[in-house]
């Protein structure tokens, strides 16, 4: 398991494994938005919270489909699926690093692009924890709708639609965390509710992904 | 007979009218497309029966 | 006479060919009744005015939209668990009517809020949540389409209603924590203070009992179809073979 | 370590291609598999690798004792050709980088990415990661694609010490590798359409 993690470490830092551009996909959002929106330091305030979160997640979602893809093209996923290595363990991997390469420096960056959007001092630190417990959640949905599209043509825009709604209460909850933290109101249910859907994620979205996976390469 | 809608008859005629279309279209297609699928595999079967025939 | 007779398609066709008539028949009966009863002859309600007539499209939608999701669900289970081709195709066959009923839920909410909200879409969690079911059904739907292999594409779009039926939710609670919420409450709760009057409620029921015919009839004429589209596509994939 | 296949029928986009396949490999046997392109030669071999349930019949063989080289070889261009073994070694969790790669001559190429190698030596890396499996029971679907004469040999050669120290083989493949194997023809084992008294399927009877 932990050569697959390497493995797919390497593969991602190394030329075209596309490293940065959930980062600058990122930073597109906190700049594009204050140039739409206007400079109005008070506006930014109120909504920097939300774009951050919606920035984050489709940086996320841009990256995901090449999750499986890769492998699906090159043969490795049929190699990996009569490997002794379970394919649910496969899929834990492969989030995980996902979530290494795109969703942590994510959540480092964030607090910079806060700057950009002008939000309220008591918002940086729930913005960290937020994304930091939010993201994990974000790469394995992304995961298991990657597993769904695998094979697929155009199983990119087909993945973002399916993985959309499945996004939207990560997005609520952690949005809410930023913004009630902003406002210095108690974060405690939003956060705990967060941190519930990751972790029922991370527990159960790997056996659905590599069911999906096992369906794809019939 | 027609009932009294006061200001909001638009309102109303608008809702009632917007979900009969709904209804109507899903309708129309659904049946459409049954007799189009039927049409097509009676040819299917029949071919298959000539050649095998 | 258990339902996994029904796993066969020629008895399905059969059976579903004979109630089929009948079920329309009594779709049409209830529906024109119920809105003819609801829309003529039911006096003004004193916040609501003449409004109130669009209760008997919203609210019947409304709950089959979320019943047609619940029947995508079980339909899915089935085809995981016991391989019934009938039930998946009945789920993909279902997935179109649901969406069409949350959207007809979508514009009689949006366009009777429009004099009670002053605004033609208000954020409401009860009205988001159901624009946030009608994704999930346009991405079952757009997968069925994506998917060539049938059995495939049955498969997939088990798991991902499975999963999406979690999400949804999840969604709903989250849309509701998200928002404190313009809607009325339940026309039909159970505790008689909010239950609308009788004279509301009777049409109401009718109108309701209309709308699952028309399901029902929709999803029987619509999964014939998907059985028969499914033969042909398996006798044409043999002649490709042979 | 036998692989026992008895009346195994097979289905490709849920239409049956093949069905009462029955043979037996013992250690040390090969068996060849022929007939013409289409006929199903992948989907029986995917089917015994386990990516995909077989429609009838029944395959015995012990768990984890099947290799299983497709077409495409599964190598990522960026790594290098050591990376790429190194990995595939770790998964199987067993050694034997270096032996593999002086097998399929290799050694010369140690640093080299993978994107740099010419179609033969990438098929021969596909084909060193068996070696590096561990695995007893090789399963190869047209192994010698893309390879020319001496590598074909060398291949060969590698199969034949693999048979020596009690290993197994299933090749599909239309070039003649020398070895002392079986040769079962598919043409035999075509599915029969169901109106030839076939298989019959959910959606195969007429609804009248």
């Amino acid at each position: 398991m932990i050569a697959l993690l390497i493995r797919d470490l390497r593969l991602a830092v190394r030329a075209g494994g596309g490293f940065g551009l959930g980062l600058a996909f990122f930073l597109l959002v906190a700049v594009i938005v204050p140039l739409g929106v206007g400079p109005e330091p008070a506006t930014l305030a109120k909504i920097s919270p939300g774009i951050l979160w919606v920035g984050a997640l489709l940086s996320c979602l841009l990256s995901l489909d090449r999750i499986f893809a890769l492998d699906f093209e090159d043969g490795s996923l049929d190699l990996l699926a009569t490997s002794p290595m379970p394919l649910e363990g496969v899929v834990t991997v492969k989030a995980l690093a996902h979530w290494l390469v795109t969703g942590l420096p994510l959540v480092l960056v964030a607090p910079v692009l806060g700057l950009l959007l002008n939000l309220p001092g008591a918002g940086y630190a729930w913005l960290l924890a937020s994304l930091a417990l939010g993201t994990p959640a974000l790469s394995v949905i992304g995961a298991f709708g990657a597993a769904l599209t695998v094979g697929l043509k155009r199983g990119g825009l087909l993945m973002s639609l399916l993985v959309l709604p499945l996004y939207l209460p990560t997005l609520i909850f952690g949005a809410e965390v930023v913004r009630r933290g902003a406002q210095g109101l108690a974060v405690g249910t939003p956060l705990a509710l967060l941190a519930g859907i990751t972790a029922g994620s991370l527990a159960l979205l790997p056996f659905a992904a590599a069911a999906a996976i096992r369906v794809n390469l019939r | 007979m027609m009932p009294e809608l006061g200001k909001y008859a638009v309102v109303v005629g608008a809702a009632y009218a917007a979900s009969i279309v709904l209804i109507l279209a899903l309708v129309a297609l659904s049946v459409w497309r049954a007799g189009v699928v039927k049409r097509a595999l009676r040819d299917v079967e029949e071919r298959m029966e000539k050649q095998r025939g | 006479m258990s339902i996994w007779e029904y796993a066969n398609p020629k008895r399905f066709m059969q059976t579903s060919g004979v109630l089929l008539p009948w079920v329309t028949a009594a779709a049409l009966v209830c529906l024109i009744a119920g809105l003819i009863w609801g829309f003529f002859l039911t006096p003004d309600a004193d916040k609501f005015g003449s409004t109130v007539k669009i209760i008997y499209l919203h609210v019947p939608a409304a709950m089959m939209a979320i019943s047609a999701w619940m029947m995508m669900l079980v339909a899915s289970l089935i085809w995981i668990i016991r391989r019934h081709h009938v039930s998946a195709l009945s789920a993909k066959a279902a997935a179109p009517v649901g969406l069409t009923f949350t959207l007809i839920g979508l514009v009689t909410g949006a366009i009777w809020g429009e004099p009670m909200w002053g605004t033609w879409w208000a954020w409401d969690p009860r009205l988001t949540s159901f624009l946030i079911l009608a994704l999930f059904y346009l991405g079952y739907i757009a997968l069925w389409q994506a998917v060539e292999d049938p059995d495939t594409a049955a498969d997939l779009t088990s798991v991902l209603c499975i999963v999406g039926s979690v999400f949804a939710f999840l969604s709903r609670y989250a849309v509701l924590f998200w928002n404190q919420g313009l809607h009325q409450g339940a026309s039909l709760s159970v505790d008689q203070a909010e239950h609308v009057a009788d004279v509301y409620s009777n049409p109401l029921y009718v109108c309701i009992a209309g709308f699952i015919l028309l399901f029902v009839s929709l999803v029987l004429l619509r999964t014939r179809t998907e059985i028969r589209a499914r033969r042909m596509q398996a006798l044409l994939a043999r002649e490709r073979l042979a | 370590m036998e692989l026992r296949i008895t009346n195994l029928a097979v289905a490709r986009a849920g239409v049956p291609v093949l069905e009462g396949v029955s043979f037996a490999l013992r250690p040390g046997q090969a068996l060849v598999l022929r007939g013409p392109n289409g006929i199903g030669k992948t989907t029986l071999l995917r089917t015994v690798a386990g990516l995909q349930p077989a429609l009838a019949g029944d395959i015995a063989v012990a768990a984890e004792s099947v290799a299983y080289a497709a077409h495409a070889d599964g190598v990522k261009a960026t790594l290098t050709v050591t990376e790429n073994l190194a990995f595939w070694a770790a998964a199987y969790g067993s050694g034997g980088v270096a032996a593999a790669m002086a097998a399929m001559d290799l050694a010369s190429l140690a640093d080299r990415r993978a994107g740099n190698l010419s179609a033969g030596q990438r098929r021969r890396l596909g084909l060193a990661r068996l070696l590096v499996t561990g695995r007893p029971i090789w399963v190869m679907d047209e192994p010698t694609i893309s390879l020319d004469a001496a590598s074909v040999q060398l291949f060969a050669g590698v199969v034949r010490a693999h048979l020596a120290d009690g290993g197994a083989a299933l090749i599909a493949t239309h070039i003649d590798l020398g070895l002392e194997a079986g040769v079962l023809d598919l043409t035999g084992h075509k599915a029969k359409p169901p109106a030839a008294g076939g298989r019959v399927g959910t959606f195969d009877e007429a609804f009248g």
